[in-house]
């Protein structure tokens, strides 16, 4: 089977990409709506719609030409029934008989034919949900569940500055200029938060080359047609130049926070920002496990965004903490890992030997807890919250939720809360609510002098007689690999003589002088040498399984025979073959290592030959 | 589920307007071309129990359905009906009588043999009255139901109009759900010229999922397709009437009406390639959103070009409109048709 | 005195003016820092730093010496001690004697001899608290309130593209090139919405007349000025192309829904908006009345952004409800007035004739509750906000918190709530906190028949028996002239003998065929007549007493005498002088009248000579 | 509230650092230029009771304050101090010995006149010793104070060093809080011209609230003024000390230390202007955060040239300097003055 669309970089649901015809096409990407007719010479072409041809057959042996005259690196779309959304998929539309394998072809995804994979799907009469948030959001997550991984997206009719970066973040690839073109024709002048009447404006808020030197009223005084065609230009490059940057944010793994901003113009995206974190799955599966790039949480939807929920329902799901009796409830600090901050570093000073007694367990927003083990972990080492002092009261409940639920199950003889003012208030919620005791340290100013004693004194107390035999390190190791695979990997990881060495938190673990593991504080994960693999591939936690070869660098995802659907891009997985045996990092998540014919699915650190 | 399943689940929401049986559904006086001639017309919608096919579910577009009765009129209410409607002809000289039930009136379970001939012989009689043209589904025209028509109208002219709306059997049948074929249409033609009864064809421009572009360039070449067939061929621009599937499709910015410029280019090339034939249009609903529009600025002032035109076929009324909105419509022509299903907002 | 600064348009604290120097120079503006320069002819110069003269003395006479050579129509700038904000104010600096009558002049806040207006103060120092929201905020407020409104507001060496939204909202009027050009010889390439390194740039993402046409790769490899050149001319169009953006926000009056969008990308930035907010009074004595622009409502920031605090305290503060004894609470609808919306239709056709007897308050976020009687005014008939079903826990209890302040004050025999999903909880909450008995009537869909049955059946039990003299328009018109004049002003303006003419909701009252007063829908505010007038006139509210003149058409800030402090932007007020009496819209508020010597104070609509 | 009480404040919450009164405060050896030679020197800073000026608050960019003693110094143990001072002299051959005090040698509440003539009999008597610099304030510079000293050292050259910092005394009182004036300065020179004790000023580049331009002007002006009152001009880069009014400002983005390109065109400038006048700089601290710096880069390349420059005073050593971030640091020469107190970042 031919592919000409491989993906190079995701970014949750969106994706950078190239389209390989008869130029390379970076996805995403605007083409001019008018270059798919095919006397335009694009490299992307429509031969018309079949009530243009009359019937299928017509149809058919239009596009059969066409492709013999344009050749093999064209992509040609097939004529479709352009039926209304309302219908689609209820109607059946004529069969145009023009086989995948001759050359790139897309279709209109409602008349897709399952048994043929495309290079491309077009969203037909996606452009009629704008402005419908639910509608639209459905039709495109829709489309993209259900069609290859590695297939571009076409939404045609749709693109608006303002939106295209919400497009692009639920997975599509290729947008058109129809709308700006036609807003030209309007007199409408585009801005990156919405258009702009001609009539209304008084200067041109551009830069772009076409804009540059004039003014307002020049433009209002040309004539129709020149006028037009003037703002059609600023309107499509305002259009680009919004899809480069969205380029570059997928490029910096920084989307989210963009989306988070741009929406904000128009209640409708905001809509579909927050019904999208409700398709938590949908968006998870593309999230990668980190980011080369901090989480900025700076709304009250970084509350729902993926990275979030999952780090905590992983802490929910995956993390058991160590036997314990006493927990210490400890506010966050700027700085991260938190115990490398000033504050943190004297709560643990006032704790003295008491620390390894004590399991530490950190409140933050958006997080919600963090335990003292995971502090490494992305995103807990890895974000940046706007602070004012005041938490909202949708922060006080997830936070308390979180923090309720893991009160619940692991119950403690002793809760210290080291905490004031909003942490302490949430405290105070949660211990009324579960009817637990908490005995508070500070005096309203955690690091002052009273209440680092009154930690040190009431710890001192309660830590009387109690001893724990563990290892904070291994205790750490450990709570990572159940976070990243699983819980119960980080016993099968870290036997109990294996050994721990280099300094916090560059942790490395050996058994019998063979490394097992190396923590990468960067992105706060867990590396595995072979001999640290053949541990765990028992549990068949994150396995690739591979066809019959030896890899070398990389696994594109042909080779990939099936994936663990757990699997999320950046995810230390561990390939089995006949022939090798090897340890790497995801690029892609599981599921579209399984579904796609075409990218790197695993960049491969170590092998062994089989 | 088919289409005209779903225009039926539509069809059975919308309600039937009340009104007596004993007066037709509407009646209007106005003007249209008599063998080159402006001639005075009276419209008559006759209230009868409907339009079988709609009733069936039927055209995409068609709101008509909802101006049948409620319980089948009686013989004699359909006379009241035309009484009454022929009480509006008191003041013109000469007229031509447009008849119309929302449906078929050759279809004998619409109005009956023995009502149609009793109509048909009051027309007769009425000797202001020129021309009468009735319009039905090309299944009723036979040789049976011309004869009885033309036996009546022996000093009036008789002419049947069909809603053909396109020459092309695919859009008829998958975007306006016509039920009918192309060949039928063709077949009551021609029995129609054996009995010297002429054709008036309705064509309708841009039916549902058709782009701005595919829908002026079928009816031009419908137009090619008929122009031997027809006597006179008159065009029906898409406008949204209520509880239609077009209205469901355009409340949901899936159907724009078509462009008043579409009509012009139209009406200007099909004329040129056919200067004998009569090609007229009357914009029904022209300027607003529910129906052809071009801007706010242009649409009425174009739409009584388009009615100057109809009436005296005389294209250079057509010839020096314009408007800045036209290279707009250029635009949606060019761009229309790469939009999949989801029309241009304009 | 010479002044040769004027604002012309307020959107909350940020204003569009005009510099009047050798050229206008509209505001806000970015000026090119190095045409400071006394050699480099700009309209704006500085002829150096104190510490360059050596003493005052010295530099007053250059100073003077600078006048005389540039003539009056250049704004020269005062030698500053350019000393940190760490001390300023604290240490004296030497006076620089240059008299502000002989052309425009400004000089350094810190500075400033409070006997002398200048026409432009330089916010010095203000650079250092980039990225200290708290300290950036308290110094640009200081700033603000201690200068004349109509002195333009410099802040030197910090305009990024990302914050100049922010820093002009808080109201800047003039801001430089500086960081742009150091950034550019850092090869740090703005954007909207951060600097990339060049380095990470594989494509420009920019439309400027200076990036296009060239690649990442064209740059890079350029000699470093001419590099640094380049990216400075792209920085400095990004950053005046956002400024221009901003100008055009105010223009439409839609600058805070701007600024809650571009803040997103720095969490500093996002604390400011948070804690800009806090300081209700300085944004709100800036805030208009009404604007031209819908309030749009799409994030947790919408709650306290002044127009919606200020509409609650008036709800708070200046409304009393009509006196009936049964209450009906309704969710809001998406049109507006809500009386006009299919729902509020059907509801009001359920209660029948019993609606007179009925106070109807309608919950809504992020208003809070809106009353019937003032549901045309705005923001309540001109919000637009996210709808997805789901209300986060800080809308619950900002509007728990609005409904139970009203519950509180205004005890009523029967309370029913025709409501269901997040509106029912709310009043569930409300009525469990203040143990009130709620009666609900919907069967979970407001507007099923079941629905509005129980609610006709339920409001004809409760109304049984009960009679109301009042009449509705009256009581709205009463209700918004206490709303927009203060509490008892519609007792005042609308005695029992008015009639009420005109079909809703484009109300007039008349008293002995005298028109009082219109109700203007469009922005939901009352205006008067010369005879309405006279009846307010006595409780003082809402005056502005001018000068011994006859006004025509507009009233300058000069000519004003004395100003309610409580008028704002937009507000209807009665101006009284010797010679005259008149009825007018405020351009400014009451405050900003009394301290400038510059621009249109009211735009008279009805005068009497005297 | 003045400058000077705003550094005390700072001064009160800095502690002084503890360590054995008869230990000097530091001891290093160098190497200095003596009449064109290329010579070691040894430098010695005696921990002594403190400089007066700083303790009472003092100049804005001094942390050598946390340098004295915590209690006094006995005689005996300034003494054992210079003995242990010396030890570090071991491989040297011949060499001059810098002396300081954190505050002033002839300051006599610092060190009184027996130990100072102690110790000056024991700098006289190491034949080793070809020169004693010693640093002190002006107004310690006396008749009596230089008899003292130069009747004891007849064989060994004698120079005072003054932390003159400008010629500009409103900068030098109103951004480094130096305590005296120009004219108390300019006294000083002329007494010890008059014994033949030669004179070295330590000039001091950007001291806070001064522009990157405003600090080179000053500097260039300054030794202009004096060039013909020293022997010796030393440029200190202000650097951010610890416990300083300076170190606070750079805290809070409110300082940047120089550049090395400002030191750079000084040099070459200054030196051009006085040929026979040696003009040196030790860019202490240079490439980090708190010192003076380019960019990476280059810092550390550029501050081994003006070290080699001071030893050789060969100006050429400076001329072909080049880096990307000069083009940077041009800008900035032109910006910096435009910030109205807030420094450029870079």
């Amino acid at each position: 089977m031919t592919r000409y669309f491989e993906v190079h970089q995701r970014d949750g649901a969106a994706r950078k990409g190239s389209l390989y015809l008869n130029k390379t096409i970076p996805t995403p990407t605007v083409i001019d709506t008018s270059s798919l007719k095919p006397e335009a010479e694009g490299d992307i072409i429509y031969p018309g719609n079949q009530w243009h041809f009359g019937n299928g057959k017509t149809a058919t042996q239009a596009t059969l030409g066409l492709r013999d005259r344009v050749g093999k690196d064209k992509l040609i779309i097939m004529p479709s029934c352009t039926y209304s959304p309302m219908i689609t998929g209820e109607v059946t539309c004529e069969k145009i008989d023009v086989p995948a394998e001759e050359g790139p072809t897309g279709i209109a995804y409602s008349e897709r034919d399952p048994e043929t994979t495309r290079d491309l799907y077009v969203a037909d009469g996606i452009g009629c949900h704008e402005g419908n948030p639910r509608r639209l959001l459905t039709a495109l997550i829709d489309i993209r569940k259900n069609i290859a991984p590695d297939s571009a997206l076409y939404a045609p009719n749709i693109a608006l500055p303002e939106n295209v970066a919400m497009l692009i973040y639920l997975g599509v690839d290729i947008l058109d200029t129809t709308r700006a073109t036609i807003a030209a024709f309007e007199d409408k002048y585009m801005t990156p938060v919405g258009f702009i009447h001609l009539d209304r404006l008084t200067e041109l808020p551009c830069c772009c080359a076409h804009c540059s030197g004039m003014s307002a009223k020049e433009v209002k005084d040309m004539d129709k047609k020149q006028r037009a065609r003037l703002i059609e230009k600023h309107n499509i490059a305002t259009l680009e130049t919004e899809v480069a940057l969205v380029r570059q944010r997928i490029r910096s793994a920084s989307l989210r926070e963009y989306v988070e901003g741009r929406c904000r113009h128009d209640p409708a995206l905001v809509a579909m920002l927050r019904l999208s974190d409700a398709e938590y799955d949908f968006l998870e599966e593309r999230t990668a496990l980190f980011k080369p790039a901090a989480l900025l949480a700076t709304t009250s939807e970084s509350l729902t965004r993926p990275e979030v929920v999952r780090f905590a329902r992983r802490v929910q799901q995956r993390y058991t903490p160590p036997e314990k009796d006493v927990l210490l409830l400890l506010p966050c600090s700027a700085r991260k890992p938190y115990s490398i901050s000033m504050t943190h570093s004297r709560f643990r000073k006032a704790l003295g030997k008491n620390l390894k007694l004590v399991q530490e367990v950190i409140i933050t927003s958006p997080l919600g807890i963090v335990p003292r083990e995971l502090e490494v972990t992305y995103p807990a080492a890895h974000y940046d919250t706007t602070v004012t002092g005041y938490w909202d009261a949708e922060e006080h409940r997830w936070v308390e939720e979180c923090l309720e639920d893991f009160l619940l199950k692991h119950p403690y003889k002793h809760i210290v809360a080291h905490v004031e003012d909003e942490y302490r208030s949430i405290c105070e919620n949660v211990s009324n609510k579960l009817g637990l005791d908490i005995t508070y340290t500070s005096d309203g100013n955690v690091t002052s002098s009273t209440s680092l004693h009154k930690l040190e004194d009431t710890m001192k107390e309660l830590c009387d007689g109690l001893s724990y035999r563990g290892d904070y390190r291994r205790d750490m190791l450990k709570a990572i690999a159940d976070y990243q695979f699983g819980a119960g990997s980080g016993e099968t990881l870290l036997p109990s003589d294996s050994k721990i060495k280099a300094p916090f938190p560059r942790y490395q673990a050996f058994l019998n002088k063979e490394q097992l593991i190396t923590l990468i504080p960067e992105n706060g994960t867990i590396a595995l040498t072979i001999e640290g693999a053949k541990r765990i591939i028992e549990t068949g936690n994150y396995v690739v399984n591979i066809d019959n070869f030896v890899p070398r660098g990389s696994i594109l995802a042909p080779g990939v025979i099936d994936a663990d659907e757990r699997i999320r891009p950046n995810d230390e997985v561990f390939i089995c073959g006949d022939k090798a045996f090897c340890v790497g990092r995801a690029a892609m998540s599981g599921p579209e290592m399984i579904h796609s014919n075409r990218g790197i699915a695993v960049d491969v650190r170590h092998v062994k030959k089989l | 589920m088919n289409l005209n399943d779903r225009i039926l689940e539509i069809r059975q929401r919308q309600r039937i307007k009340k009104a007596p049986n004993n007066e037709p559904a509407a009646v209007w006086t106005g003007r249209d071309l008599l063998q080159g001639e402006v001639t005075d017309t009276l419209t008559l919608i006759f209230k009868t129990s409907g339009c079988w096919w709609g009733i069936k579910g039927g055209c995409t577009m068609c709101g008509f359905v909802y101006d049948r009765a409620s319980t089948p009129p009686s013989p004699e209410e359909l006379v009241q009906q035309y009484e009454k409607a022929l009480e509006r002809s008191s003041g013109l000289q000469e007229f031509i009588v447009k008849i119309f039930t929302s449906g078929s009136f050759l279809d004998e379970k619409e109005i009956d043999a023995t009502v149609r001939k009793q109509i048909l012989n009051k027309l007769e009689a009425d000797k202001r009255i020129k021309k009468v043209i009735v319009e039905t589904r090309p299944e009723f025209v036979t040789k049976d139901t011309l004869t009885s028509c033309t036996e009546v109208l022996k000093n009036t002219g008789f002419e049947i109009a069909i809603g053909l709306e396109t020459s092309n059997d695919v859009i008829r049948k998958r975007s306006i759900n016509k039920g009918f074929t192309y060949a039928s249409f063709s077949r009551a033609t021609h029995l129609a010229h054996k009995k010297d009864v002429t054709v008036k064809a309705y064509l309708l421009l841009k039916p549902p999922f058709l782009s701005e572009t595919d829908g002026l360039e079928d009816i031009i070449a419908t137009i090619d397709d008929i122009a031997d067939l027809t006597d006179t061929v008159s065009i029906n621009l898409c406008n949204v009437q209520r509880g239609t599937f077009v209205e469901r499709l355009w409340e949901r910015n899936q159907y724009r009406p078509p462009w008043l410029w579409s009509i012009v280019r139209i009406l200007t090339e099909s004329k040129k390639n056919h200067p004998d034939l009569v090609i007229t249009s009357d914009p029904v609903g022209a300027g607003s959103k529910r129906g052809p529009h071009n801007c706010r600025e242009c649409s009425h002032m174009v739409a009584d070009a388009i009615r100057d035109y109809s009436l005296t076929q005389d294209i250079t009324i057509l010839e020096n409109l314009n408007c800045d909105c036209k290279e707009e419509w250029e635009t949606v022509l060019e761009l229309d048709g790469l939009t999949f299903g989801c029309p241009i907002k304009s």
